[in-house]
C-alpha cells in the first residue's frame, strides 16, 4: 500500500497548480466562462495530459499510465480551481470506455475524439416501458437489411436525447436465442425520420428525460458494437463505468455543504461552530472518505487483475452507498440554506453541483437526488442484486407461473 | 377526558375530502401548476360554502366558531388533496386580527373574511431567513409603515394583510393600495404561492393585542402546517400502495414483495403515532396554554420531518415514474417540502421547543 | 375532546400528592424500602383508589371508571415520587384482564387478588421450539382424563418460569380441528411433578427466560378459561394487553436520560446545553408523546366501542414503534452515560428503568431493548402484520407447498 | 499509488483465521467467558509463534518490522474470531515504548515484548471518562508515581504497564510488584477484560519521547479498535445468514424473504465501504503523519457505529435465539459495544477529529 505523493506526484502537484495559475487565474472561478475558451482550456489540459488520462492520444485522450493518485492530484487541483474537468456525461463516461473495450478501429477513430470535446452528444437507449430492472426482456428490435440495422421499438428514461446526436443502445436482434443472448448492442444516429423524441418532464420542472419512438430507424452494421447477441456483455461493463460517476460529484457537493457551514450563521454563530453540524458533517464526510478509498481499492484491483469477493461486494454496494450518501448530503444542504432555500423552486438550467449555494441550486440537487438513485436500477433493486449476487442469499421466492427478481 | 374526534368533525372531513375529490382532484390541481395563480375563485366559494373559512372566527361575526382542532383536521385533508389556495394565510390573518384586534377591528374586518368576501394573509418573514415575531425588523412611523417582507402566502390576493413589525406588534393593511408592491416568487410548492411584499409609506392600523396575539398565530401556523404534511404523507402511502398494487414485475404484482411490504410498514410506523401529537398540539393551542407553545413546535418538527422521510421513499418507490412531472407524486412531496420549511424549519423550531423545555 | 384537568382532576392530583407525602415521604426515594412496606403502601394506594382502577373491588382492585386523565394524573406523581405503582408484569397485565373478561367466578375470586398484590406470579406458554411467531401451529396437547387436563409438550422463551406459581398457555386440545379452532387456553400450576424448568440465559447473563418441559403436567378443568377450542381469540386479547406494557417503561427511561443530560459534561458544559443533544431529546420526546397520545386515542376509541382504520392501524403499529423508541432511547443513553458506563457489564439483578443511571444500568437497558422488541413478535413479523393485517397489502409469496407468513 | 493488500498480508490473515478456526473457535471462546480470565497462554503462544505479538516492533529486537496497517489486518481477524486476550493493550504498550523510550529502554523490554515472554498493556484511562493523554492528572514525583487508572487491559497479566501522567507524559512500571495494586473490573467484553489499577509510591521510569509518542499510541488504538469491529460487524453478517439459510418458517427458508434480504443488503452497503477507511486511516498512521490523528478518530466513529447498529440488527434477526447467551451473536455484539467505548466513545472521537479539520 502507498498512497504518499511522492516526488513525482508532488512534481505533478506543482506542475497542475502552475498550469492552472497561467491557463485558469483565480479571476475566472466566478465569472461566466465563453464554451470555446473552456474548448481551448481542455485542449490545452489534454496536452498536457491532465484530462482523458486512460484515453490513447490518437483517439484524442492523453494516454498515461493508470494512476489514480495522480488523477485524483489534477481532480483536486482543477475542482479547487473551479476549472472545468473532462466532459461528465454519458458519452465520455460510458460510450469512450466501451468503445475502447469492445469497438472497431474506425468506430474508435471516428467517434472517441469528438465525444471527448463535446462534439457529439450521446443518450443511452437501455429502459423500455415493459422492461425497467430487467433488461433481459427488451422488445425493441432491431433486424438486418442490407448493410443496415432496422430498428423498431419505443426506449424510455432516455436522458439528454432531445439533445443527443447519437444513441447507445441494446436491441434485440435474435428472437429465436435465450433471453439474454439475442440482443446487440448498437449505435444509431438520432437525426433521422425513424426517430421521435418526445421529452418527459422531471419532477424538478426540467425534461430530464424522454421517450424515444424508433420507427424503422437505420444504422450501419458498421456502428454495431461487439458481435452480434453479445450486448448483455458489452452493457454489464457500462453499467460498471456508469456507477463510478457518483463519488465524485458528491465530493464537491460536500465542499458546497462546508461553504455554506462557514457562511450561514445558527443563533448568531457559524453553522460550522455547532456542535451538532459538526458532528454530522464529520460523519459525511466519514462517508466519502469511504467512498472514495474504496474507488481506489476498486482501481487497484482492476490494475492486478485479480478477483477478490470482498472488492466484489464493495461494488456491488458502490451505488446504493452512493445514493444514500447523495440524499443524505442534499437534505442536510438543504436544511442548512435554511427556510428561504427550502421553499425555493429548484434553480438553474441544470443540476450543476458546483453551484449547490447559488438560489435554488440545494432544491435541485435535493430532487436530483433520487433521479441519480433511480437511474440503473432503484434502491431495491440494487438491494436485491447486492444480496443474490454478492451475499449469495437465495433468489426471491416467486408466483407460480412468475421469474424470479434480478 | 376524551381524546377523539366528534361526529360532526369526522363528517366536516368527509365533506371537504368528498368536495375535493369531485371538483378538485389532484388532475385539476396539476392544471394550477402551470397557471398563473394556484387561487381558484369556484374552489374558495365552495369551501367558504362549507363555512371553512371561517372556521374559527366567532359565530357573531359569521364564522363557524370552532377551534384550532377543527381547523388542523381540515389542514389535514387539504394536505391529502394538494388544496391550492390561500386558505392557509388566510387563516393566520383573520386569527391575528380576531385575536390581537380592539372591537372595532374586529367588526370591520372579520365578517368579510368569515364568508371569503374578502382573504386575509400574513406578512410577517422577512429577507434573511427571519421568520419569529421577535425578530421582526420592519418599523412603523406615524402610522406609516416601510419595508420588505417575503413569503407572503398569495399576497397578490390578499385583501388583508396582516404586518408584522419590530417589537412583534401587528399592524393591518388593506390590500392592493398604494405602497404595496407585490413580487411572485418562484416557490417549490405551486399550490401554495409566496409573494414579497414591499411596504413603502404605506398606511396601517395597529392591532392593540398584536404582542400577544403574534406568538399564539405562529404556534396555529406550526400546528397546520404539521397536520398538512401529516395528511399529505398518509395520503402519499396511500397513493404509493394503489401504484404498487397496479404493478407487476416478473409475473408478481410489486405489493407482494415483502421488501416493499416491509418500506411501508415502516412509514406507516413512523407516522401513525403522530396523529395523535398533531391532535394534542391543535388541542392545546386552545385549552392547554402552558404547554401549547412547546408542543407546536415539536409537532411541526418531528411531523414534517416524518412526512418528508415517507415523500421521499415514495419517491423511490415508484422508480423513474416518481420522479416525473407526470406522476402525481411531486404534488405532495413538494407540499411537504413547503410545509416543513415554511415559518423556519424543523431544526429551528426543535431549538425553540428545547428552549422551552423545563429543563 | 377535552384532556383538560378538571376540578375533579385537580383534586384528585392534589389528594394523590397529599397521600403521597404521607405515606411514601421524599426521603424513601433514594434508599431501599423493605417488602412488607411496599406491600403496605400498596393496599393503602388500592384502597384510595389509585391502583388497579379496572379491577373490581371484590377482586382486590379498586373499581374506578375508565378515566385514563386520572390514571396519567396518578402515574406522574407516583413516578415523580419513585412511589411503587401497581406490580408489573404478565399476572396483573395479562391473566387478570383475561380472567376478568373471559374467567368464571370462582377463578376470578381465586386468583385476581393474589395476583395483583404479587402473591401469586404467572409466566406464559405461548411459544414453542417450532411456533414461534406462528401460534396456530403449536404442539404442546393437553387431554382430558375425568376432570384434569393432562399435558404434554415442550414451550419456550418462558419469562419467570423458574419462579412463577402459575403458567396461563395455549395448548392443542381438538387435534382434528381447523388449526387456529383447536387450541385451549389453560392455567396450569408449576409447583408439579409433570413440570419442569430449565432456563435459558440471555444475553444479559441474567436468567431471563425458561423452556418448560411438560410431562403428564395436569390441571383441573377448573382451571380452563374460555371455551374448549377458543384459546385462540382468549389470547388474542391478551397479546393486545402485552403491548400497552411499553409506553410508561419509555416515559421512566426518558426521565433517567434528562437526569443524565443534566449532571453529564459535554466539554465542561452539562449535555443538556450541548445544541445536538437538545434536537436529539426533543425528537425523542415528541416520539414519546405521539406515542402517549396514541394511548389516550386507543382507550378513547375502546370506551366508544367504534371502529376506525386509522385507530386500528395505530394499535398495528404499536409494538414496532415502541421497540424502534426503545432502541434509540437506549442508545442515546449509553452514549450520554459516557465510556466508562459503554464498557461495564449489565448491573443489576433485573431489568429496572427507573434506576437506569446507576452502574451498568444503561447497558441493562440496551439490551433488554431486543428482549421487548422480540418478545411477541419479532420486528420483521411485526412488518408483515402491519403491511397485510392494517395496510391491506396482499400476503408475502410462498414456496409452492409453503403457507403463507401471518 | 497502489491500495490492496500484499499477498503476504493476506496469507497472514488467513494464516490467523485458520489458527482462530481450528484452536480457538467460538466454542473456546466461550468457555473463557465463565473464566476468571480471558488470557489463554496457549494461545498466546501460538500467536507469538506467528509473530504476531510483535508485528510492529523492530527486527532488530525481534519483532516483525510491519506496519500498523499489519496490525489493523490482524485486529480484523482477531474481531472475526471474538479473539481474547491481552494482544490489544499489548500493541499499545508495545508500541509506546518503542515511539517513546530511549535506546536502552528499548533494547531492555522490547525483546520480551516481541517474543510474547513478557505482556504489555496501558494504563491510560482515568476514573470519570477521562481519556486523552492531554487530560491525564496522574502527577509523578521523584521517580514515583501514585493515583488511580481505569480501563487497563489485562492489568493482571502485564509485567510491562506503560502509564500516562499529566502532561501527556508516560511512565513505564514493571508489574506485579509492590505499589501496584489490579482489582478486576465488571465489563461488558468478556474477551478482553479491563482491570482497575491503584499505584501507590510505584517507581517509574519516564519514556523520554513520551509526550510525542502518546497521541501516536491513541491514535493506533482508535484504528486497531475501528479494525476489531469491522471485523466483528462483517462475521455478524456472515453468521446471521448461516443462521437464517438453515431456519425456515412457513416451510420457507428465512433467506429467501425479501425482507431480510433487503436488510442484510442494506447492512452491507453501509459497513463494506468502511473496509477502504480503516485500511487508509491505518496507512496514515505510518505514512501520512498530517491526516493520520483526524481520520483515526472518524474511522473509529464512523466504523464503530456501522457496526454496532448491525450487531443490534442481527440480534432481532435471530428471533429470540439472538438474544440468549446460549448463541454466539453477544461475543461479537458485546466486542462492539467494547471496541465503540474504548478510548471514549464514538461522538467525542467526532468532536475530536472536527476540531482537527480545516474548517
Amino acid at each position: 500500500m502507498d498512497l504518499e505523493l511522492g516526488t513525482h506526484h508532488v512534481t505533478l502537484r506543482d506542475q497542475v497548480g502552475l498550469f492552472l495559475d497561467e491557463h485558469w487565474p483565480a479571476e475566472r472561478r466566478d465569472r461566466h466562462v465563453p464554451d470555446d475558451e473552456i474548448r481551448l482550456f481542455r485542449s490545452l489540459a489534454i496536452e498536457h495530459g491532465y484530462l482523458y488520462r486512460g484515453v490513447p492520444v490518437v483517439y484524442g485522450g492523453s494516454e498515461r499510465p493508470i494512476d489514480p493518485i495522480a488523477d485524483d492530484v489534477i481532480e483536486r487541483a482543477f475542482t479547487e480551481a473551479r476549472a472545468p474537468l473532462g466532459i461528465v456525461g454519458q458519452g465520455p463516461d460510458m460510450v469512450v470506455p466501451t468503445l475502447l473495450r469492445n469497438g472497431t478501429e474506425d468506430q474508435r477513430r471516428e467517434l472517441i475524439a469528438p465525444t471527448l470535446m463535446g462534439d457529439i452528444t450521446w443518450c443511452q437507449g437501455y429502459s423500455e416501458p415493459t422492461a425497467g430492472s430487467d433488461l433481459a426482456s427488451l422488445r425493441s428490435r432491431a433486424e438486418l437489411d442490407g448493410e443496415d440495422w432496422v430498428i423498431h421499438g419505443h426506449k424510455i428514461w432516455t436522458s439528454d436525447a432531445d439533445r443527443a446526436d447519437w444513441m447507445f443502445g441494446l436491441f434485440r436482434t435474435e428472437p429465436d436465442a435465450p433471453r439474454h443472448r439475442g440482443i446487440t448492442f448498437l449505435l444509431v444516429p438520432m437525426d433521422q425520420p425513424g426517430v421521435e423524441v418526445q421529452t418527459i418532464m422531471a419532477m424538478t420542472g426540467q425534461p430530464e428525460f424522454a421517450e424515444v419512438f424508433l420507427t424503422g430507424a437505420r444504422t450501419s452494421v458498421r456502428y454495431q458494437v461487439g458481435e452480434r447477441g453479445s450486448g448483455w456483455e458489452v452493457s454489464r461493463d457500462l453499467l460498471v463505468n456508469e456507477r463510478n460517476l457518483m463519488g465524485f460529484r458528491l465530493q464537491q457537493l460536500f465542499e458546497s455543504v462546508l461553504e455554506l457551514a462557514r457562511t450561514r450563521k445558527i443563533g448568531g454563530a457559524p453553522a460550522i461552530e455547532h456542535p451538532g453540524i459538526r458532528r454530522t458533517l464529520i460523519d459525511i464526510e466519514s462517508d466519502l472518505l469511504s467512498a472514495r478509498f474504496s474507488r481506489f481499492r476498486s482501481l487497484t484491483n482492476a490494475a492486478r487483475g485479480r478477483s477478490d469477493p470482498n472488492a466484489d461486494l464493495a461494488g456491488a454496494v458502490k451505488k446504493l452507498h452512493a445514493s444514500t450518501m447523495a440524499k443524505r448530503l442534499t437534505q442536510f444542504g438543504l436544511d442548512l440554506a435554511g427556510a428561504d432555500e427550502g421553499l425555493r423552486a429548484p434553480g438553474g438550467a441544470s443540476v450543476d453541483l458546483g453551484r449547490a449555494n447559488e438560489p435554488g441550486g440545494w432544491a435541485m440537487n435535493y430532487l436530483f437526488a433520487h433521479a441519480s438513485a433511480i437511474a440503473g436500477g432503484a434502491p431495491n433493486i440494487q438491494r436485491n442484486i447486492i444480496g443474490e449476487r454478492a451475499l449469495g442469499l437465495p433468489r426471491d421466492l416467486r408466483t407460480p407461473t412468475g421469474r424470479s427478481v434480478s | 377526558m376524551d381524546f377523539g374526534l366528534t361526529d360532526e368533525q369526522l363528517m366536516m372531513q368527509d365533506a371537504v375530502r368528498a368536495l375535493l375529490a369531485n371538483e378538485h382532484p389532484p388532475a385539476v390541481v396539476r392544471e394550477g401548476l402551470e397557471a398563473e395563480t394556484a387561487h381558484d375563485p369556484g374552489l374558495w366559494s365552495m369551501l367558504a360554502g362549507l363555512g371553512l373559512v371561517g372556521l374559527c372566527l366567532p359565530e357573531e361575526h359569521g364564522g363557524s366558531g370552532l377551534e384550532l382542532l377543527d381547523a388542523a383536521l381540515m389542514a389535514e385533508v387539504a394536505g391529502e388533496g394538494a388544496m391550492p389556495g390561500p386558505l392557509l394565510g388566510h387563516q393566520l390573518g383573520s386569527l391575528a386580527i380576531l385575536l390581537g384586534g380592539d372591537h372595532d377591528q374586529r367588526a370591520r374586518w372579520l365578517p368579510a373574511l368569515a364568508s371569503g368576501e374578502a382573504i386575509a394573509t400574513i406578512a410577517w418573514a422577512e429577507p434573511g431567513d427571519v421568520w419569529e415575531p421577535d425578530h421582526w425588523s420592519v418599523e412603523v412611523r406615524d402610522g406609516r409603515l416601510s419595508g420588505t417582507k417575503a413569503h407572503v402566502l398569495h399576497g397578490n390576493h390578499a385583501d388583508v394583510i396582516v404586518v408584522g413589525g419590530a417589537g412583534s406588534r401587528l399592524f393591518v393593511v388593506s390590500a392592493p393600495g398604494d405602497g404595496v408592491e407585490v413580487t411572485s416568487f418562484d416557490g417549490i410548492d405551486r399550490t401554495r404561492r409566496l409573494d414579497t411584499v414591499v411596504f413603502d409609506d404605506t398606511p396601517v392600523s395597529e392591532l392593540p393585542e398584536g404582542v400577544a396575539a403574534a406568538p399564539r398565530v405562529f404556534d396555529a401556523g406550526l400546528v397546520l402546517l404539521a397536520a398538512d404534511a401529516f395528511g399529505c404523507a398518509h395520503r402519499l402511502v396511500r397513493e404509493t400502495i394503489d401504484y404498487l398494487d397496479e404493478r407487476e414485475q416478473f409475473e408478481t404484482k410489486l405489493t407482494q414483495f415483502q421488501g416493499i411490504k416491509h418500506e411501508l410498514a415502516n412509514m406507516v410506523t413512523g407516522l401513525e403515532p403522530t396523529r395523535a401529537l398533531w391532535w394534542y398540539a391543535a388541542h392545546a393551542l386552545d385549552h392547554i396554554p402552558t404547554a401549547a407553545s412547546r408542543v407546536a413546535a415539536m409537532a411541526h418538527a418531528h411531523i414534517t420531518d416524518c412526512s418528508m422521510a415517507i415523500a421521499r421513499a415514495c419517491v423511490d418507490l415508484h422508480g423513474a415514474m416518481g420522479y416525473t412531472w407526470e406522476s402525481n407524486v411531486h404534488l405532495w412531496y413538494k407540499r411537504i417540502m413547503f410545509d416543513r420549511a415554511f415559518l423556519g424549519g424543523p431544526d429551528r423550531q426543535r431549538d425553540r421547543a428545547a428552549s422551552m423545555g423545563e429543563w
